[in-house]
């Protein structure tokens, strides 16, 4: 070897000047900067791609057409005792009220000095079917309308909805079974008088599910709580028991064929399909401990079961890689190890913890397969409260956010399309809050040493 | 300077109580045997030097005396060693308390990522040694005052312990260490990084601690080891080959090689 | 956390296909009745009917939705668990059609035509030979030059039996091949087995999901043709064109009439033992089947179902609270 | 209902924090330096005393009931031994606080205690997964032979019996459409992590790294819709028909690089906060040898991680194997064995979903199928985990 | 002794170009400012000591010079410093190819978690230097002896090199830095945390080094930087307060607290 030939060939070389070798180095040093920018960059394109289209598919579920009706409301159709009696008005159906609508409504086009050609039941089905049910709620919880005439904003069809948003267009409703030009033109005629308009939808934050026949009515606030319950439980029992098995297994655990075992384990728990939870859940909560069937304490169970090994590996990765120097200077003033474990460790590895956190919430969030073997993939409409008496702690059935995107995906109404993605919106906006605190908390613990 | 100063030693250190001993200890690394058949006496009230050449066991045998040695899987302990006559390593010994007893200063300056304050803090606060904040205060400030860095930190201790420089670290450990008042003090080449002043200061901080601890200092400098310590232990290739009175290892040695280690022969 | 009071809810689970009529009546008897809305859950019929048979008591379901009938070894599954009085419902029919893109072809269509389109072999001068046709007119010169495309439905739905037993066994007879299979001296069960066999080319599809996805196919691939339920035909009829088959016209009437050859029944099962302990069980199944709802004037009727012809018996049934007999 | 003795039992818990607290300085005289452990210690192991003890005879009891098939006992004598337990442990830890009781290390039993449990937590969930599948499994190869399960190439249901159920065909297209999707996730995920974490400004770093987490909470249904209606017809287009691969616009490629996509933050996030640890001393180390930056990553920084690293990406592994919706949409639903990546193929995990969730009579074997595939794959994925450990171990024994 | 290396020192410093030179140089950490306008000129092939009390600033000047300091954040460099006449805070100036001229052993001891062979090979891999295996072998083996560590590891070089004893890893890092064949070598406290044997190696290394290249080292010990250096700059809370010959600035200083420092009186 010759060292002096190095050398002196060095002693020439200028560092204003790049060396060939450098030269090289350099350019293998910007191609590996380019692949990593170019990662991020195919990451975001991605995340802008797909959010595009669920904003783009999804935003117009925030709005919705309403129309002002005045309604009148003959006695001797909704009360024919006269005295109010609620048990007798119960007996007049949203099919009876249904007519009584079909009449306002053509009363109202008449009003407004529409030609039209259509009958009444016809331009009554311009309106929702759900606006039935609203107005013989409005009389039963305040009888003294009867015999009045009441002025209420109620929901027009999917098929109008569709048309003021674009989505349903004159030569579609020719060939559509369940509208057509005629009363769409009706509807474009009210409008433009105002009485139909379009405004913030509400009721698809706050209305529970609605069936195919009333796309416009369907809402997410059962799926909300739901969902809201659900991760309630994940948190509350998924993050103590992930971390708490973790600091186990890396800190505490003698290094032996046993923690193999259960190593192994908890990485191939990550790889079962979410679906065999729902069987473990099914066999497990509602046969065997006879939890109550469609209920966020038994899906939020079987999701914190589900989450537990991604938060258990993340946490055993973040653990690990805090040095040793840090843990032998807690223990070389006197703290013990559970002392050093979560005085300085934890704190350490924080970022990494709240990282699997919130890949696992994500996970269980948005996760249907397991919620349909323990029966919260449903149709449910009664609002579950957190507790009862008879039900328990999140004992009432109730869906998920998820559940009501796979289901909405599912009916035959166009109309669902948009509430799908209105659905996805608000799932992405609920994990954003989320993840925004744990995030918060992890750029506070996040420090290099 | 040097005799001036072990004159004055010699006079301080009279016969004290053994503190720690040490009978027929052996460590293994795996395979690699580190320290061999150590059989050793510390006295309390007295400062000990380990001396030796780079990697002859110094800092192994240190970290059995709190067992810190316990932290590392592939390290095994046998033998005997007790403190103030309780074997260590019996089964009923709990090591959290004996550490509480026998504190540490690293080879290695580790301050944990935290403020300067909370470093030194730390210590007193697990082992309930402050009553409230101003007790705290004024402990936290006592043993930076000791560790000879308070002048350069006051202004600062809400600063990060890492963004210290490396002589500062080591001092802010040794405040760290002596903040929890041990029994026995462990210091692994407190001084490596340290300027003269500042080792003079350390040097000063561990002949105060004599007075009612014991300290035992592993140390490259026989100068150093000549200043400070009463007793020397002089290791090589993991053997304790001479053992006795600073004195007579550095003027007398009974071992050759130990001679030939003073004199700068061997390494 | 278990509760001592019984469920006030009725609990449904089952077919996906009976999924949207079970939902229109559950929102229509909680508008209309103090009972709570009942519960419907979809997951399949064999699944629904898995947690039918779990057993009796509150955390099993009421009622089971099914797109086929109870088969023996259920029952025997259901009578080892507990649950042996079962009534069963039939609500309906299920039309099942064939659509293509509405700017696309259009089709009239024979059982025969889709043997043809999609069987994995054909019976050709004494041997079966793996299907060669890759265009519409080599299968009916009639028909236009359109490659063959076919989404069909997955081996997990029950539409794929109606379609197997319904259409390709059926064009298989029809137009001779299974004769003359047999004359060849096939066995009866190989040769009808070869009739229902699916071409796994690729050129027909297997749809594991449900008919939104076979409409996204088809919006994705022009000039795919699907199979559909009747109803999601009804109200896609803006993007999709439907086929006749052997000339007819699916609609409720022609099926309900029983010219339209390709349908199915739809049930639902009500475990007797839960009537008069949950509230509501048998009042829901009576709304359920009573003429407001089923009727062929109702609102199930209007979003597609194919009225039962035998309605008022199984208004009967469901009165009587009728068991089935093993 | 157990929920009157529970919040009666975490009321004494939380009564015995403060007690214990006031007892531990009061014996001290007011002066916490005379006791062995903190009044906080003293407090702790109070409060665990008397809430763990009772909890876990609650949660034995409930158990004990549903297994003696009972449903109510006799709740009142168990609220009052529960209740009693509670008392009794209050009691007890706080008699024995003096100067000299060791609170921290009677706590910190307590803890171990739970910290064990919890870790016993992922076996239960093990032994429950198996024994919730086993009976059926039973079943279904007491219907079916076993031969034609795990080595027939044939997966063809069938509603009226007589099916070909080999699993065969569908364990290849699990393993094509994983590989494909960590092929596509895991270099991407980790060029995005060693970017987040060594190259990008703190201001980037805040924005992409929770925007590619977004990814990991896309639910799984949009993903498929995007392989079907973008991505599908596009490789179809552009790739598979110019290169006489086929027509289908299913296919493994299809579903294999949308669930790449659904896995990058996976791998990228769990990366990135792992690299993030190594500490800097290593960095400098390498970076003072005149290293560039790529070759300290490539060489110092990401060996220093790869135990995370790995566990990462086994997450990144195991979540794509249990993926349907993508699967379903992207690849379709036809099992096949085929070496083309342009062709529909079909995955375990799908057909577990399919034949579970259909219409065949659930005492059949084509029902009954999902439980022996489930087995089957908890097995394989078994295996494959002890050889991905017993990987790990020899390469990092190396470094440690 | 001390004397005697010194005396031979003198006759081998002849007058040298300037290899390094700083003008006006300012560095803060944040608001704190730690290094103020510094000025000094470092020849080739001469060995420069930096001596000061810990916190002064040397470890932040040393670093200085082969831009470490760009991997701190809140670290901000003014001023000029040049390395043969040529501007290395130089937009043009790859800190690559300046830290390959540049080498450095930094004060904490920091080996890679890597095998001892491969500590050391990783220089001369990324920069090419050998041609193959043997040669790698060869150049691994001449580094490792340069450290004075090859006997205590030449039996376990697939060994973990973090898994070595406190010296045993310094002298690793020693070995490593001279691996890459700099042309200017900065030490940050070579030998803390050596024994006076292993002290005596690296300082021949660095009498070795000189011959061709330029070394600067920082150290505690005034008697090394005597021993070792022919130039010695003194810093004192971010100045260089006096810069000069070592006998003159070890026999003759002129600013009184260089004085002070080298009698023990400030730290
Ligand atoms: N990373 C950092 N962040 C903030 N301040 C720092 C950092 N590193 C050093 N300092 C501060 O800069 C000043 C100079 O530090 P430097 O490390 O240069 O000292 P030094 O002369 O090398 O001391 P020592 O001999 O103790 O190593 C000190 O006050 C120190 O606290
Ligand atoms: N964690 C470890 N794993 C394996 N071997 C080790 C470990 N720590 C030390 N050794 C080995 O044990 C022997 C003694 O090491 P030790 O650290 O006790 O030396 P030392 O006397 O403190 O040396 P120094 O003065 O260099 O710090 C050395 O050969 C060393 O390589
Ligand atoms: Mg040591
Ligand atoms: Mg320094
Ligand atoms: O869900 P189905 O049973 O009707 O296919």
């Amino acid at each position: 070897m010759s060292d002096l030939s190095v050398d002196t060939l060095k002693h020439k070389s200028s560092l204003l000047r790049v060396d060939g070798r450098t030269k090289k180095r350099n350019a293998a040093e910007a191609r590996f900067k380019a692949y990593g920018f170019s990662a991020i960059i195919v990451a975001l394109f991605a995340l802008v791609i797909l959010l595009t289209s669920v904003l783009g598919n999804g935003l117009s579920a925030y709005k919705q057409t309403f129309i002002n009706l005045s309604i009148a409301l003959p006695e001797d159709q909704l009360d024919k005792s006269g005295v109010r009696d609620l048990d007798v008005m119960k007996k007049v159906t949203t099919i009876g009220y249904a007519k009584l609508l079909n009449a306002a409504m053509a009363q109202t086009v008449e009003a407004a000095g529409i030609e039209t050609e259509l009958s009444e039941k016809e331009l009554g089905g311009l309106i929702s079917k759900e606006a039935a049910a609203t107005v013989r709620d409005m009389v039963l919880s305040d009888p003294a309308l009867v015999g009045t005439t009441i002025e209420v904003p109620l929901l027009m069809t999917g098929r109008v909805d569709g048309f003021f948003k674009g989505r349903v267009t004159m030569e579609s409703a020719a060939l559509d079974s369940n509208t057509s030009p005629e009363e769409l033109a009706v509807a474009q005629a009210l409008a433009d008088q105002g009485v139909v308009y379009t405004g913030f939808n509400w009721g698809f934050l706050t209305m529970p599910d609605a069936s195919d026949q009333r796309p416009e009515a369907a809402g997410l606030g059962v799926a909300f709580l739901g969902s809201l319950y659900m991760m309630i439980v994940v948190l509350v029992l998924a993050l103590p028991i992930g971390v708490a098995a973790s600091i186990y297994l890396e800190e505490f655990a003698p290094k032996n064929r046993w923690t193999d075992v259960i190593e192994v384990n908890i990485s191939n728990l990550a790889a079962v399909p979410s679906i065999v939870y729902g069987i473990l859940g099914l066999a497990i909560f509602i046969n065997f401990m006879e939890f109550n069937q469609s209920s966020p304490l038994v899906g939020g169970l079987v999701l914190t079961l589900m989450t537990l090994p991604t938060i258990i590996i993340s946490t055993r990765a973040a653990l690990k890689s805090v040095p040793p120097s840090i843990r032998d200077a807690a223990l070389g003033v006197g703290a013990s190890k559970m002392q050093s474990v979560f005085h300085h460790v934890l704190p350490l590895a924080a970022p990494g913890i709240l990282t699997g956190t919130i890949i696992g919430l994500a996970q269980a969030l948005g996760e249907t397969a397991p919620l349909l073997l323990i029966g919260m993939v449903a149709f449910v409409r009664e609002y579950p409260a957190a507790y009862s008496e008879d039900a328990g702690l999140f004992g009432e059935a109730a869906t998920a956010l998820p559940v009501q995107v796979f289901n909405w995906t599912q009916r035959a109404d166009p109309g669902f399309v948009e509430r799908a993605s209105g659905a996805i919106i608000a799932l992405l906006v609920f994990l954003l809050i989320m993840n925004a605190i744990a995030i918060y908390l992890r750029r506070k613990f996040e420090r290099r040493w | 300077m040097m005799n001036q100063m072990t004159a004055v030693d010699r006079k301080t250190s009279t016969m004290q109580d053994t503190k720690i001993s040490a009978r027929d200890v052996q460590v293994y690394y795996g395979e690699n045997h580190a320290i061999k058949d150590v059989d050793v006496d510390i006295a309390d009230k007295t400062v000990t030097a380990f001396i030796g050449p780079s990697g002859c066991g110094k800092s192994t045998f240190l970290r059995c005396i709190n067992r810190m040695n316990d932290t590392i899987d592939i390290c095994r302990v046998t033998g005997n060693i007790t403190i103030d006559g309780e074997d260590i390593y019996d089964a009923r010994v709990d090591p959290v308390q004996l550490r509480a007893k026998v504190g540490m200063v690293f080879q290695k300056p580790n301050p944990f990522p935290k403020s300067i304050y909370d470093n030194v803090a730390y210590g007193p606060k697990i082992h309930g040694l402050a009553r409230n904040k101003a007790e705290l205060d004024e402990i936290v400030e006592k043993a930076l005052r000791r560790g000879a860095i308070w002048d350069e930190v006051k202004d600062r201790l809400d600063a990060p312990g890492t963004g210290l420089s490396g002589g500062q670290q080591q001092r802010l450990c040794i405040a760290r260490a002596v903040a929890t008042e041990p029994e026995v003090l462990l210091m692994d080449e407190p001084c490596s990084a340290l300027d003269p002043i500042a080792t003079a200061q350390v040097e000063e901080l561990i002949d105060d601690l004599r007075q009612r601890y014991s300290v035992v200092i592993v140390t490259h400098s026989m100068q150093q080891a000549a200043r400070v310590s009463q007793k020397t232990a002089f290791f090589h290739l993991g053997n304790l080959v001479e053992f006795g009175d600073t004195d007579k290892i550095f003027t007398n040695p009974e071992d050759p090689r130990t001679e030939s280690y003073i004199s700068g022969r061997i390494g | 956390a278990t509760s001592a009071a019984a469920r006030d809810n009725v609990q449904v689970a089952g077919s996906s296909t009976v999924l949207p009529y079970a939902a229109i009546v559950a929102e229509s008897f909680g508008e209309n009745f103090d009972f709570p809305t009942p519960v419907v859950e979809s997951g399949g019929s064999s699944a629904g009917l898995k947690r039918f048979c779990e057993g009796v008591g509150e955390n099993t379901i009421d009622i089971a939705n099914a797109s086929r009938a109870i088969k023996e070894s259920e029952m025997e599954a259901c009578a080892a668990a507990g649950v042996t009085d079962i009534i069963e419902v039939r609500i309906g029919y299920d039309g099942i059609v064939f659509a293509s893109d509405i700017d696309g072809n259009g089709f009239a269509f024979t059982p025969e035509d889709w043997y043809k389109a999609v069987a994995a072999e054909h019976f050709i001068d004494g041997e079966l030979v793996p299907n060669s046709f890759t265009n519409w007119n080599e299968v009916n010169p009639d028909f236009p030059d359109q490659p063959i495309q076919a989404f069909i439905p997955g081996t997990k739905h029950g539409t794929r039996e109606v379609f197997e037993e319904k259409v390709l066994l059926a064009g298989c007879e029809e137009g001779g091949f299974l004769q003359a299979m047999l004359d060849a001296g096939v066995d009866e069960d190989t040769a009808e087995g070869k009739c229902m066999a699916v071409r796994t080319d690729g050129l027909s599809v297997d749809v594991d999901g449900d008919y939104t996805e076979t409409l996204a196919r088809i919006d994705a691939d022009a000039n795919g043709i699907g199979v559909f339920g009747l109803a999601f035909y009804e109200n896609n009829t803006d993007k999709l064109q439907v086929a006749t088959m052997s000339g007819v016209v699916p609609t409720t009437d022609s099926i309900a009439a029983g010219d339209y050859p390709v349908s199915r029944p739809l049930y639902f099962y009500i475990k007797a033992a839960h009537i008069g302990v949950i509230p509501g069980v048998k009042e829901f199944a009576e709304f359920f089947v009573s003429d407001d709802m089923a009727g062929p004037d109702g609102p199930l009727a209007e979003y597609g179902l194919v009225s039962d012809p035998q309605l008022p018996d199984v208004q009967a049934t469901v009165a009587d609270e009728v068991t089935l007999t093993n | 209902m157990l929920s009157t003795p529970l919040i009666v039992i975490l009321c004494l818990s939380i009564a015995g924090w403060f007690i214990a607290k006031s007892r531990a300085l009061q014996v001290s005289g007011g002066d916490q330096r005379k006791l062995a452990s903190l009044p906080k210690q003293h407090a702790l192991n109070t409060a665990l005393s008397t809430a763990l003890p009772p909890l876990a005879l609650m949660i034995a009891w409930l158990v004990g009931m549903r297994v003696a098939s009972e449903s109510t006992g006799s709740p009142t004598l168990f609220h009052i031994v529960t209740i009693g337990l509670a008392v009794a442990g209050l009691a007890l830890s706080v008699l024995r606080i003096s100067p000299d009781f060791r609170a921290r290390t009677a706590s910190e039993r307590w803890v171990m205690a739970l910290l064990i449990f919890a870790s016993t937590v992922a076996i239960l969930t093990t032994v429950g997964i198996v024994f919730s599948m086993l009976f059926e499994t039973r079943n279904f190869f007491s219907q079916y032979d076993w031969r034609d399960f795990f080595f027939s190439s044939t997966w063809s249901p069938n509603f009226r019996g007589d099916s070909d159920l080999g699993i065969l065909p569908l364990l290849w297209g699990t393993l094509y459409i994983s590989f494909i999707a960590l092929a596509f996730a895991v270099p991407v995920g980790m060029f995005a992590a060693i970017y987040l974490s060594e190259y990008a400004g703190p201001r980037m770093r805040a924005v992409a790294k929770p925007a590619i987490e977004i990814l990991a909470g896309i639910p799984t249904i949009v993903y498929g819709l995007f392989a079907l209606i973008t991505v599908g017809p596009f490789l179809r287009d552009y790739f598979a028909s110019p290169m006489g691969f086929g027509q289908s616009a299913s296919s493994v490629m299809t579903a294999g690089l949308v669930m790449g996509i659904m896995l990058i933050p996976f791998v990228s996030s769990l990366s990135d906060d792992i690299i993030n640890a190594v500490p800097q001393s290593m960095r400098d180390g390498s970076l003072g040898l005149g290293a560039t930056k790529s070759e300290t990553i490539r060489q110092v920084v990401v060996p220093a991680a790869l135990p995370g690293i790995v566990g990462a990406i086994l997450l990144a592994a195991s979540r794509a194997i249990g993926e349907t919706m993508i699967v379903v949409l992207g690849a379709g639903a036809a099992a096949r064995l085929s070496l083309n990546p342009f062709e529909a193929m079909t995955t375990v995990t799908v057909k577990i979903v399919s034949q579970l969730t259909g219409d065949t009579d659930f005492a059949s074997p084509e029902t009954l199928v999902a439980f022996a595939l489930g087995l089957t794959l908890f097995v394989i994925t078994l295996a494959l985990n002890v050889l991905a450990l017993y990987i790990v171990r020899k390469y990092r024994e190396q470094y440690e």
